[in-house]
């Protein structure tokens, strides 16, 4: 377990994460692909912060600060989220056409 | 009176008439032209009265001859933007002075030659005293930034008022001539900040930049950039396409003040910015510019021999006139100079007089095609005459002002023992028998010939209407029967930029 | 006084401008009676002073060789443009033996030629104008004879230029003249370009416009320098000399850039008259005259000044031979007799392998210059006759007139001795200019040319006398009615007759003073006695056989010739097809050859690459648009693959 | 501590308003809307005070000195100016637009957004920086999707929402790759490994990830997908508060990156800045080219706006701050006079080109400031924008960049394309039917309309504003 396996597995959920971005089709379903990816992110923090950061406080704290962060975000997400589904009575990606040019 | 003094006023006095008719209600027009007419007869009066000043202290001594800084009178300079080290630096060689000469007699004629404006009377005349504001800010100035800004200033108004005022394809044509201008301007943009660093000096001022000895790298890519900038506003070939279709939509006074004035920012900018300040550059690719003008010369020639509407034929003309001044450039001699200034001048008077005839005619027949007319020598004697007598300025008719002006360019350029300049020369000089073939064509179709009925009931010129084409008439002769004065300021300007270019 | 009269010799040319302004600006406006007197009255005075100053320059220079050697006088010289510190066009006035010539006859048949428009012109509605243009003419002629230097002679050359275009196309609601003008100008403008290109070509080199200067042997010896170009070698001197006489081609109208004159008859015969048969159309020869000393330096000049006088001689009498047109008639015999005075100057090249002195025959140029001054006032005089016949007939055809000899006396005499005259027959001026012309050919050896000049002659006397029988004997073949003679013209004409008879008392005086200085006479050849009963013998023949075709004023011989060579008849009465010629050439070659592929090229490729650029802007706006379809995981998509990209970049 | 004011005097005001709503529950009153724009006001005259030659470093993470100072009287002048704008513009009696709910909180966001904003110029480290772009960030959701009702509104706010998480992501990887090699969050330490080790993978592909994620904030080109339908979709002054203040804030980040921390690597990221501002300014004029409705077609010139900025930061420290801060304050002079002429049409009818048409007869003075700014866009001299452009162009110039140089101003003239075809369409076209005016200006409005026009104007003449940015950037 070194730190280059935490930063490919930190990439690797990056990777699903965008992978889920591109072909989720329901809204919710992306949000929880962009979920992914910042936890991506938080490893690589605790794994920079474990491995070799001179001070390793930091790193630790920031995952925090990510999590709270997201938390608000996906909140708000998924209150428009919600209007939207008032609008359409759908949750899929694909009737956000009416905006484009 | 104080020169300084005198230049900033003669720039500021078209904004202060604009700006005099802002508050003026829209419908009262009689006022609104008469305050444009006022305003810009005291500025032909100022600017008279510069002219005669100038020529108290001009000086062609020998010292003159020698050197090789322009000497700007009435020099001054104060700082501006410091950021860049801009400055508001101001001064006139006997170029600039004939340049706004021209000007002022040009926009005079052309205000009274557009009293007939109806339609929206005041935004037409705020915005064509914006435009002469920024001519003759750019004659005025010798730091390069406030140069093309008034460049600037003085291109964008066009837009509207072709746009607005204009005939025919106008949206088409005001955006095409914005937009190839504006397109040269990007290319000087370039230019001037290149100056700019690359002189090591950081500073715009022309009499500074012209000592410095560019690297032949720096200049042999920022000569072109300059030159077509300009170029393009001189109609140079291929970038001269604006021309006629912007000065056919474009309403009389616009017409006369773009190909009578404006159009001579392009060869005054060639010459300004990019031959004097970039001599090596100027030698390293005179002799493409070259074959470019004199293609301008012989295909606006014949560009012209074949076209049917009057302003289309005016146009292509100057494109091949305008070729003239650039050729007289290109010919890299003194008298080759010489000429391309006095060509500006003398296109500058002529073509203001022809749009200017062209709007009374088209007033009267309302058609511009040359077949439909005939014969209106028989019912505007007056306008028809006008009309030969600016043809045959044309086609270099001595005792008019052109052919004092081609004699120079030709002379200058068969000074250069070159051959290809010689070929060009030739080329240019069989061009007046062109030129000679479609002005005929145009006087003999428009003013001789039996005449068409309908035009029986016209009149010619009233009194108003004559007073532009008898002042522009008095100078055509003037310089053409005694050049003798005009020359001896020319050549003043002239040493020194010859000298720089030659050094 | 001769010192006052040369200081102020620039009244000459004063007057006529006075009166071009005044008439043109004032004048016309008010009064056409009045500007008719005002230009009478400064055409007088200007030929009284013409007259003068000649005197003065008489006494004062002919008079004394030792004094002005050189026979030549620069009354007065301002500068007018300098070009550059050492390159200066003057104003000048310069009066040497030619100049006051022409000064003489511009000034004299420009004052009989306006008192005969008084005539010409009553009623017409343009009367005022064209005083006013006929002084002009008469102010650019006589600048052009006095010029100093050749820039301003360009000047006046180009001056003469728009008079005669206004002029001639003076009847401007005439569609037929208006085109002649037109097509006159051109040709000579055509001509001038080369004109301009020799003077730009000698000031370079010589550094100066003076006539003196370039005349120089110094400037030959300059000149006198080949260059190569390209595979073939030029000799400047030839090259300027000959592009300074295509100037001179063009005004003289030689052939081929003849086909103007004629259509200039379109203009009022009065124009005809004095622009187009006695004064501009010599210009040509005149240039060359002026510039004499230069161009015989350059042999291959002369040779084609030579032929191509010869030939335009010859052609134009053939051709005047079918004419009907009575003004045609007289204008190609015009462009006939200027074929004469050019080939006499060509002449001056003495082909003997042993000839003493310079190698050139100053007879020659003294005999062409005596033709010019003859020819002038004869051809004037048949045309002003010519006019009056066309004021009472109305009509120009020479088939429709016949037995005008009673009803127009006088004409008919003065027109007599002019067909005479132009006939070289003995004792009339023609006559002795034409032996004296024939007499230099011969004696410089051309034999050809000698031989063509006499077949000429003959033909000359031949179709004038077909022209005079024509018109006045015979019975009248149309009903000429209320046919009378105005004294405003005839007077004129029958004044005219004096120089036509007299003027053949001048030549010795020609020969010894009209001519170059440092060109003695070739002594080993003497006057042939033969010379004159031969040439007086050709046009009697001419006459005679003229008699015998229309001598009653009878047509049916000429008519049977006419069939039997009908194809020959036709392709001489079309003037050999040479307008076709000129037509296709602008019509399908300049016009639909080049200037409609130049408005296509500019329209559509050059304008055409501009509004591409627009397009290929448009194109890539539709595409972002495009491309921004609204599909948020396309959005996403291209935002992933931007930033992959990006990684590349900057790795 | 003084230099403290300006955060806590925002805070104080933004809690204010919103308690002041929570007891007084009456969410139409006008008394939010006054304190709002007199709160700004206030804050803008207290930035003015503040000495602008000094820094001062607080708890280590939060530094205040000149730029920060100038950079946070941009964010308030915009955020007073949407505060003006949206209140004409949500006056009930319009279209549907018209009608705003939870008015205080709408002001309240905008504050906040501020103080974001203010965190992120004053950041000293990753971590303050972190937080305050998603403050500055996460509140624009919430505003483009603030009417409910509209399905545009929402839509628009479902997507910007969603690439804007996807960005935050890319941020953290960047952020934790920056930490990663240089150990600390705080710039000095980010500092001195560029220093020390320039193509060190890791550093390189951390400020890769950054430059992605703020280049969305900034609609940078391959980033910019989502401005277009953002801006087409939400109330007309929160897409005006998106183009001045969310881009000024990204575009402060990146200088703060690009000549703080990264400095030593500026060679490196030449290039980089060069062809993204290449690509970005392209796309964008090309973009603008074809459009027909008014907010989209301001999307895209913003987006070539953009490219145009990044442009400078291929020159030296000096030439970029004061050139972009210049331009920064002109281009939101010009965008707030537009986006106010734009309120004013989409108060009644749809805001697109053709509802321009007779404006040139029916109001010419209106029509004037129209052209005025237009021109200023389009960097027409003697107006501000063109001394702005002038300084961007110079600063790519002093490098050597001239063809780039080139390049840009052609771009710009595309540019003038477009502006001319509103002044076309406000000019020079007939409307079908003479509309009967109904295009009210009140006094709110006449008055922002002259100061920002004056400001064009000025800025553009006066040397003064030039001259002090370039002093305190010195």
């Amino acid at each position: 377990m070194t730190l280059s396996h935490c930063v490919i597995l930190s990439l690797i959920l990056c990777a699903i994460g965008v992978y889920g971005v591109l072909t989720r089709r329901n809204l919710i379903g992306i949000l929880l692909s962009v979920e992914v990816i910042l936890n991506g992110a938080n490893i690589n923090f605790a794994a920079f912060a474990h491995f070799r950061a001179v001070d390793s406080v930091a790193g630790a704290i920031f995952p925090i600060f990510v999590m709270a962060v997201s938390a608000c975000e996906m909140a708000v997400a998924l209150a428009i989220i919600i209007s939207m589904y008032r609008r359409k009575r759908r949750l899929d990606v694909y009737n956000l056409e009416e905006l484009h040019g | 009176m104080n020169g300084p003094f005198l230049l900033t006023l003669i720039w500021v006095l078209p904004f202060i008439i604009a700006l005099v008719t802002i508050p003026v209600h829209q419908e009262n027009h009689l006022r609104i032209k008469v305050i444009s007419l006022l305003g810009n007869f005291v500025n032909l009066i100022l600017v008279i009265l510069l002219t005669i000043q100038f020529i108290g202290v001009s000086n062609t001594s020998s010292t003159v001859q020698e050197s090789n800084v322009s000497l700007f009178q009435y020099g001054y300079k104060v700082a501006w933007f410091t950021i860049m080290n801009i400055e508001y630096n101001i001064g006139v060689d006997a170029i600039s002075v004939l340049m706004m000469l021209l000007t002022a007699i040009v926009i005079f004629c052309g205000i009274i030659a557009s009293w007939e404006v109806e339609k929206q009377a005041k935004e037409f005349f705020i915005l064509l005293n914006v435009l002469v504001a920024g001519v003759y800010g750019v004659f005025v100035s010798i730091d390069l930034f406030t140069l093309f800004l008034f460049y600037e200033i003085a291109v964008l108004p066009m837009y509207l008022l072709i746009g607005l005022w204009g005939t025919g394809r106008k949206e088409y044509a005001a955006m095409k001539l914005t937009l190839m201008l504006v397109a040269g301007s990007a290319f000087i943009l370039a230019g001037i900040l290149g100056l700019y660093f690359e002189s090591g000096l950081n500073t715009f001022d022309l009499n500074q930049l012209s000592q410095v000895r560019f690297s032949d790298s720096f200049q042999y890519w920022a000569f072109p950039l300059v030159f077509l900038g300009f170029g393009v506003l001189g109609a140079i070939f291929p970038f001269h396409t604006w021309s006629p279709d912007g000065h056919a939509s474009a309403p009389t006074a616009v017409s006369m003040l773009h190909a009578g004035v404006l159009m001579k920012l392009g060869g005054y900018g060639c010459l300004r910015v990019g031959m004097y300040l970039m001599p090596e550059g100027a030698h390293m690719w005179m002799n493409v510019f070259l074959v470019l003008v004199t293609i301008n010369v012989l295909y606006g020639a014949f560009g012209a021999i074949r076209q049917t509407d009057l302003k289309y034929i005016t146009a292509y003309s100057s494109v091949s006139h305008c070729g003239l001044v650039l050729f007289g450039f290109t010919a890299m001699t003194f008298t080759g100079l010489k000429g391309g200034v006095l060509q500006m001048i003398s296109h500058g008077l002529m073509t203001a007089l022809f749009f200017c005839l062209i709007g009374m005619v088209y007033g009267r027949t309302h058609t511009r095609t040359v077949s439909e007319m005939g014969g209106l020598m028989k019912v505007m004697p007056f306008l028809s005459i006008a009309f030969i007598i600016v043809g045959l300025a044309g086609l270099g008719l001595p005792s008019l002002s052109g052919f004092v002006a081609e004699a120079n360019v030709f002379v200058g350029s068969f000074a250069n023992p070159a051959l290809i300049n010689r070929v060009c020369s030739v080329l240019a000089v069989l061009s007046i028998v062109v030129t000679a073939v479609y002005v005929l064509r145009t006087v003999n179709s428009l003013v001789n010939g039996p005449i068409r009925k309908q035009y029986n009931t016209l009149i010619d010129a009233s009194p108003l209407e004559k007073v532009p084409v008898i002042i522009l008439l008095f100078c055509l002769f003037g310089m053409g029967i005694l050049p003798g004065w005009i020359i001896e300021l020319v050549n003043g300007a002239v040493h020194p930029i010859f000298n720089n270019l030659m050094r | 006084m001769a010192d006052w009269l040369f200081t102020h010799s620039y009244l000459i040319l004063a007057f006529p401008l006075l009166s071009f302004l005044v008439i043109g600006l004032f004048l016309q406006r008010v009064s056409p009676e009045k500007s008719a007197r005002f230009a009478l009255g400064t055409a007088f005075f200007s030929m009284l002073f013409g007259v003068a100053v000649s005197g003065a320059y008489y006494v004062k220079v002919l008079a004394q060789p030792l004094l002005y050697p050189e026979r030549t006088l620069i009354c007065f010289d301002v500068a007018w443009l300098n070009f550059t510190p050492i390159l200066t066009a003057n104003m000048g006035i310069y009066l040497d033996p030619i100049s006051v010539m022409m000064i003489l006859v511009i000034t004299i048949i420009s004052f009989l030629v306006t008192c005969y428009s008084i005539g010409y012109m009553k009623g017409d509605s343009g009367f005022g104008r064209f005083f006013a243009l006929l002084s002009l003419f008469s102010f650019s002629m006589l600048g052009l004879v006095v010029s100093s230097n050749i820039l301003q002679m360009f000047v006046f050359w180009e001056l003469v230029g728009v008079s005669s275009y206004t002029l001639i196309g003076f009847w401007y609601e005439k569609p037929s003249a208006v085109a002649a003008a037109k097509k006159a100008f051109i040709i000579t403008r055509f001509a001038d370009a080369f004109f301009l290109l020799g003077i730009l070509a000698v000031s370079f080199y010589v550094g100066s416009f003076d006539f003196q200067k370039l005349n120089s042997i110094e400037t030959a010896a300059l000149l006198n320098q080949s260059f190569q170009f390209g595979s073939f070698t030029i000799n400047l001197l030839t090259l300027s000399t000959l592009l300074i006489f295509a100037g001179g081609w063009g005004k003289s109208a030689m052939f081929p850039l003849h086909v103007w004159l004629p259509d200039a008859m379109e203009g009022p015969t009065p124009v005809s008259s004095i622009i187009h048969s006695a004064t501009m159309v010599v210009a040509g020869v005149y240039l060359t005259a002026r510039m004499f000393p230069l161009f015989s330096q350059s042999l291959t000049t002369l040779w084609l000044i030579q032929c191509v006088g010869a030939f335009t001689a010859l052609f134009a009498a053939v051709i005047a031979v079918t004419q009907r047109d009575i003004k045609r008639i007289l204008a190609f015999s015009t462009l006939s007799q200027l074929g004469y005075m050019l080939f006499s100057l060509g002449a001056a090249q003495v082909i003997y392998p042993d000839v003493p002195g310079s190698g050139l025959n100053p007879l020659a140029y003294s005999a062409s210059m005596y033709h010019v001054f003859t020819h002038a006032f004869f051809k004037c005089m048949l045309f002003l006759g010519a006019g009056a016949i066309i004021h009472a007939v109305h009509d120009n055809d020479i088939l429709a007139m016949g037995g005008l000899k009673a009803l127009m006396p006088k004409t008919y005499w003065s027109l007599l001795t002019a067909c005479l005259a132009i006939g070289g027959i003995f004792p009339f001026s023609g006559f002795w200019s034409k032996d004296a012309i024939l007499l230099a050919s011969l004696q410089s050896g051309h034999y050809f040319t000698f031989m063509v000049g006499l077949f000429t002659g003959g033909l000359t006397a031949f179709y004038m006398f077909r022209f005079f029988f024509l018109i006045f004997h015979g019975k009248a073949r149309s009903d000429l009615h209320n046919v009378h003679e105005d004294p405003w013209m005839t007077v004129p004409i029958m004044l005219l007759t004096i120089p036509t008879i007299g003027a053949g008392l001048l030549e010795q005086f020609f020969v010894s003073q009209v001519t170059l200085p440092g060109l003695q006479e070739i002594s080993n050849f003497s006057h042939p006695s033969w010379l004159p009963v031969l040439a007086s013998l050709t046009g009697l023949t001419g006459i005679s056989l003229a008699w015998f075709f229309y001598g009653k004023g009878r047509l049916e011989k000429a008519e049977s010739f006419k069939r039997d060579f009908r194809s020959l008849y036709n392709v001489v009465y079309n003037k050999f097809y040479i307008d076709e010629v000129y037509l296709f050439i602008t019509r399908k070659i300049i016009f639909a050859g080049i200037g409609s592929p130049v408005k296509w090229i500019d329209r559509h490729i050059v304008d055409g690459a501009m509004n591409l650029c627009g397009e290929i802007l448009q194109l890539g706006g539709r595409l972002v648009r495009f491309l921004q379809n609204g599909q948020l995981q396309f959005y996403l998509g291209i935002t992933i693959i931007g930033f992959v990209s990006l990684l590349f970049l900057g790795k | 501590m003084n230099l403290l004011l300006p955060e806590f005097f925002l805070l104080f005001l933004t809690f204010f308003i919103l308690s002041l709503d929570l007891w007084r529950n009456k969410s139409q009153s006008a008394l939010s809307f006054h304190l709002s724009w007199g709160g700004l006001l206030a804050l803008f005259v207290l930035l003015l005070a503040l000495p602008y030659d000094q820094e001062q470093v607080y708890f280590g993470g939060y530094t205040v000195n000149g730029t920060a100072l100038l950079f946070k009287q941009i964010f308030v002048l915009s955020a007073l100016f949407t505060v003006l704008l949206s209140r004409p513009y949500f006056t009930p009696g319009g279209n549907r637009r018209g009608t705003l709910k939870y008015r205080s909180e709408f002001y309240c966001i905008i504050l906040l957004c501020t103080f974001g904003m203010f965190a992120v110029v004053s950041a000293k480290d990753l971590l303050t920086v972190f937080i305050g772009m998603e403050l500055a960030t996460i509140p624009l959701y919430i505003l483009s999707g603030y009417q409910k009702e509209d399905a545009f509104s929402v839509e628009a706010s479902t997507k910007y929402i969603i690439m804007g998480s996807l960005s935050t992501g890319l941020l953290l990887f960047g952020y934790s790759f920056l930490y990663g090699c240089a150990g600390s969050l705080g710039f000095d330490a980010i500092a001195a490994v560029a220093q020390s080790s320039q193509d060190e993978p890791l550093l390189k592909l951390g400020v890769l990830f950054v430059f992605a994620a703020i280049g969305f904030k900034l609609t940078l080109f391959p980033f910019h997908m989502w401005a277009p339908d953002v801006y087409d979709g939400s109330p007309t002054p929160v897409t005006a508060f998106i183009s001045v203040s969310s881009k000024s804030v990204a575009i402060a980040f990146l200088l703060i990156l690009v000549y703080g921390p990264l400095a030593p690597m500026h060679g490196y990221l030449q290039p980089i800045l060069l062809i993204l501002a290449a690509a970005t300014m392209t796309v964008g004029n090309l973009g603008a080219l074809r459009q027909l409705k008014l907010r989209r077609f301001m999307a895209y010139s913003s987006i070539a706006q953009a490219g145009y900025i990044i442009m400078a930061m291929a020159g030296t420290s000096e030439a970029a701050w004061s050139s972009i801060i210049y331009y920064l304050f002109v281009y939101a002079a010009a965008n707030y006079a537009l986006f106010f002429i734009i309120s004013l049409i989409g108060r009644h009818g749809n805001e697109e080109f053709k509802s321009l048409q007779g404006m040139g007869k029916q109001h010419p003075v209106l029509a004037a400031v129209l052209l005025l700014t237009l021109f200023s866009l389009g960097g027409i001299p003697p107006l501000a924008g063109f001394m702005g452009k002038f300084l961007l162009f110079a600063a790519a110039a002093e490098q050597g960049f001239y063809a780039m140089v080139v390049f840009a101003a052609l771009n710009s003239t595309i540019s003038l394309y477009y502006y001319l075809l509103l002044a076309k369409e406000a000019y020079i076209i007939k409307p079908f039917a003479v509309k009967n005016n109904l295009l009210q200006t009140d006094i709110v409005q006449k008055v922002s309309l002259m100061v920002l026009t004056s400001a064009m104007i000025f800025f553009g003449l006066l040397p003064v504003f030039s001259n002090a940015i370039r002093a305190t950037v010195h």
